[in-house]
């Protein structure tokens, strides 16, 4: 039932790019095209689970000992990164077809503020490692449903009149807003 | 406290850098280097013309799958072609020049229409709404996405119908992916017949709609000599190699069986190859398949 | 390249982030709930902007490409946590309100986004005249933002109550829809400008206007992408 | 090689140069962030259990060994005086609740030994129902009570529970119950330092 709460609440109300606004530079650069969204919403899925966990372990064993949690931000994102760019070569040699559907999109997770905001998140909220785990895949599968339900509206605007001063971006911006309107809605069901 | 931020900082640094430099020593991936050679002789300009996705994807198909011609590139023109086909070692000119082509007649009055579409001026748009405004799921809608896609302004849109001037045509190819209703289509420039229809509905259903769809009688595959032409779907294809491989012998008997005149003999001013330089205005009768002929 | 001026002053207006270079959405988005937190958010960016401005472009020489973006971060997210100690220790509050914010300034395109465009190629004068003038910009268009949202969604501005006890603030605004709403009209509204300013002048419009994040490149290669896969679509109906 | 080693040498040079000032940094600024996050997280919670204070109880706190603790765990104490005469005063404790500790700021009188009053400082119960002790109708059946009456009523106290909040009454309690400990334990010498 927990877990039940825990992804509910992860994925509908508090959906981490309609509510906590993270990760918005890929939700508008990437939702042009449905199998774009995909590729990048996997892409994410699979970083922000394995940094959430890697991190996660690094601030238990390394940080907590030493006392050296003010340096959380400056370690995570050297963690991420470097991670990042492994899981990237990684794939490149060692599973081709996998790199070609999600190692492309690799190099711009690096400074998506989703997967430094999680691994900041699940120490700010003090969860264990594996209700962090949980939290880093209910999170990201928010940003998936989130970013190819936004592509799935957007690839219509290209058949739609626009007028000129609205096309790309601030029109984006204005369905992301009316979606996180309707994901609002979901409120209603944990109070 | 100050020594172990220090050091756990440099640590981190020492063993990422560490980590990165040994992993992209182990884990380089050998790439063709021709790949890349190829890529820079192509223009670069990733407008897909040639059929494949990017310069990169053209220049690792045309070195890896011996079909693939080195004259693909539209925007390169004959130069590069000539290029690629040095660096790849295949001949430029064993290419059959081919040509894009409308499989529909639709002109006023022919095809019934639905409703008025007063939409976006896209035949992706029009196509939202229930199929588009023809009777005809098939039928050129006439908005002209193909016209706004094509890199080589070779097409335009006449009388709700789209037009295209074989002259300019460099048969890439982008017009067929663009249409939504998939009725433009690639043939060798010297085909002799083609079907000016590209329904894949049933002889009553194409009757309701339409005045002069094909209605999947069937008469042409049985006349064809050279068992050039098969019916899928409900659509004829032609298999323009058997047909010309046959010659003129058969007299074209498919297109005198045919007894909706939708198969016809295609004007040689049309399937013969482009000229060399273009005339600036080019004369109202050649540029296009003429339907009434 | 151009003198110290010019390159301060393209941040305030032509180049101004994130309503012209749509750079650093994140914040702009989260944290202009009111003014007073759009100022905080922009004087932390300040400092970043401008001081890893200066020391990637005094360090740029020796840098090896490979390394690049883990040194560029690496010094972005040192002055990031010393932004952090300072707030917390004399402004405290405003670190309560920008909460996980002030650490992901680290990964703020904009940080990353000048050091590759601008700070990797140029002399640290004009780096930092670079970093302050986004940086200035940047704040000036979240405390924009912010007084928006906040004057209309709460009635109040910089926490002083404006419309008297009988105005109902428009909440919609200061919750997460009103911020991506109302940045979308604001984007469109500069958009407009320039169509406008194109139309009057008689001079032929940017085609690149509205291209998005020019400045970062993770949106230039996530286009490149998106036009690939659509051939690739594309080319598998055909 | 030699681009390989100068990249290891640059990104490990540049990080410990980070750590160096960060740390440098920290030093400097850890006690002035000691005191800011006791004013805003603390400081208005003690002001809402002692109404009228004379002197500033952040700034007057002082640090005691933490009884049963090990030897470098403290307690922060918050001498509320009138007159330069110590008249209570206030302890953080902290107890398991439904979501995470509920911090519990407890005031107690020192020549009374009767709690003054509690208040939370911070919790992670659930909105709506967890979160109800930290509102008046909970917080206030503490007021007076002494030492022994300050927990639950099925722990032989005076204190009735929210219903539906079992465990984050429980660990609101619990919190209560730390403070008392601690402060018997250390009575004396708290007596003793502010006399």
């Amino acid at each position: 039932m927990d877990i039940f709460l825990l992804f509910i609440s992860a994925i509908f109300v508090n959906n981490i790019l309609l509510a906590q606004y993270l990760g918005n530079c890929p939700y508008l650069g990437c939702s042009k095209e449905k199998s774009v969204a995909i590729g990048m919403g996997a892409a994410v899925l699979f970083v922000i689970v394995l940094a959430t966990v890697i991190t996660f372990l690094i601030q238990k064993y390394i940080m907590n000992p030493f006392h050296l949690g003010y340096l959380q931000t400056i370690i995570f994102i050297l963690v991420i990164a470097a991670l990042v760019q492994f899981v990237e070569m990684f794939l490149k040699k060692m599973v081709p077809p996998l790199y070609k559907s999600l190692g492309i999109y690799l190099p711009l997770i690096t400074t998506n503020c989703a997967v430094l905001g999680v691994a900041i998140l699940v120490q700010r909220k003090e969860f264990d490692l594996w209700t962090s785990f949980l939290y880093a895949i209910a999170a990201s599968v928010g940003f998936l449903l989130a970013i190819v339900l936004m592509a799935g509206i957007r690839e219509r605007f290209v058949v739609t009149r626009i007028p000129r001063s609205m096309q790309g971006v601030p029109s984006g911006l204005v369905m992301a807003g009316i979606m996180s309107l309707a994901f609002l809605a979901f409120k209603g069901m944990i109070a | 406290m100050i020594a172990e931020s220090v050091i756990t900082l440099f640590g981190l640094g020492f063993v990422s850098a560490s980590v990165l430099s040994v992993a992209s020593r182990l884990l380089a991936v050998e790439e063709d280097p021709r790949i890349e050679v190829v890529t820079e002789a192509l223009p670069g300009a990733n407008c897909g013309g040639c059929g494949f996705a990017g310069c990169e994807a053209y220049a690792t198909a045309v070195l890896k799958d011996p079909s693939v011609p080195p004259n693909r590139c539209c925007a390169g023109g004959p130069d590069v072609a000539k290029r690629v086909a040095e660096l790849t070692g295949k001949a430029a000119g064993d290419v059959e020049p081919m040509v894009a082509f409308r499989r529909c007649v639709k002109v006023e009055g022919k095809v019934a229409r639905k409703y008025d579409y007063a939409g976006a001026t896209t035949c992706a748009g029009a196509k939202l709404l229930d199929g588009g405004p023809d009777a005809c799921r098939y039928a050129c809608i006439g908005l002209g996405d193909c016209v706004r896609a094509c890199p080589f302004d070779a097409m335009w849109i006449e009388d709700g119908l789209v037009h295209i001037a074989p002259a300019k045509c460099t048969s890439c190819g982008t017009c067929v992916r663009t249409c939504p209703n998939g009725i433009l289509e690639i043939i060798p420039r010297r085909a002799r017949v083609m079907v000016f229809c590209s329904s894949k509905d049933k002889g009553k259903a194409v009757k309701d709609v339409c005045e002069a769809g094909c209605i999947s009688c069937g008469a042409c595959v049985k006349k064809c000599p050279a068992k050039a032409i098969r019916m899928e779907d409900d659509r004829i294809v032609i298999d323009h190699k058997a047909c010309l491989a046959y010659g003129p012998s058969c007299e074209e008997v498919c297109v005198k069986s045919c007894p909706r005149d939708i198969l016809r003999c295609l004007k040689p001013e049309y399937i013969a190859p482009a000229p060399e330089t273009e005339p600036a205005h080019f004369p109202e009768e050649s540029h296009v398949v003429d339907l009434n002929a | 390249m151009g003198s110290v001026a010019s390159e301060f002053t393209k941040g305030l207006w032509k180049e101004i982030p994130p309503f012209r270079l749509v750079l650093g959405l994140c914040p702009t988005l989260a944290v202009t709930t009111s003014a007073e937190n759009g100022l905080g958010m922009g004087a932390a960016v300040i400092f970043v902007l401008a001081l890893s401005n200066v020391l990637i472009s005094l360090v740029r020489s020796i840098i090896p490409k490979k390394v690049r973006i883990a040194c560029f971060i690496a010094i972005a997210a040192s002055l990031v946590v010393a932004v952090e100690m300072l707030m917390q220790a004399f402004a405290y509050p405003l670190y309560q309100q920008l909460g996980i914010f002030v650490p992901l300034i680290v990964v703020n395109c904009i940080i990353l986004g000048r050091a590759e465009a601008f700070a990797a190629k140029n002399p640290p004068h004009l780096a930092l005249a670079d970093g302050l003038g986004m940086g200035i910009g940047f704040t000036l268009s979240l405390t924009f933002l912010g007084s928006l949202r906040e004057i209309f969604g709460a009635g109040t501005w910089f926490g002083h109550s404006l419309f008297g006890p009988n105005y109902h603030p428009f909440s919609f605004l200061v919750q997460a829809p009103g911020a991506f709403v109302c940045l979308g009209i604001i984007l469109a509204g500069m958009n407009f400008l320039s169509i406008w300013q194109a139309k009057r002048k008689g001079l032929e419009l940017d085609p690149n206007f509205d291209a998005g994040c020019k400045g970062c490149m993770a949106c230039k290669k996530m286009d490149e992408i998106a036009a690939q896969k659509r051939l690739e679509r594309l080319g598998a109906k055909a | 090689m030699m681009e390989i080693v100068r990249m290891i040498v640059v990104l490990s040079l540049i990080t410990g140069t980070a750590g160096f000032v960060l740390s440098g940094l920290k030093v400097w600024t850890s006690p002035i962030i000691e005191s800011q996050v006791l004013t805003y997280v603390q400081g208005p919670a003690i002001k809402q259990v002692f109404s009228d204070m004379a002197n500033d109880p952040i700034a007057d706190r002082k640090k005691f060994p933490k009884p049963g603790g090990g030897p470098e765990d403290q307690v922060i104490v918050f001498p509320i005086l009138k007159d330069g005469k110590l008249k209570a005063v206030a302890l953080e404790g902290a107890g398991k609740g439904y979501g995470g500790d509920v911090n519990v700021i407890v005031g107690v009188d020192t020549s009374t030994d009767t709690v003054v009053g509690i208040s939370i400082t911070t919790h992670k119960e659930t909105p709506g129902i967890g979160s109800r002790v930290s509102e008046p109708g909970f917080t206030k059946q503490f007021r007076g009570r002494t030492l022994a009456q300050a927990k639950l009523k099925k722990e032989g106290g005076a204190i009735d529970a929210i219903s539906g909040a079992t465990f984050s009454s429980i660990g609101a309690s619990e919190a209560v119950k730390q403070v008392t400990s601690w402060y018997t334990a250390l009575k004396d010498s708290i007596k003793t330092t502010w006399q």
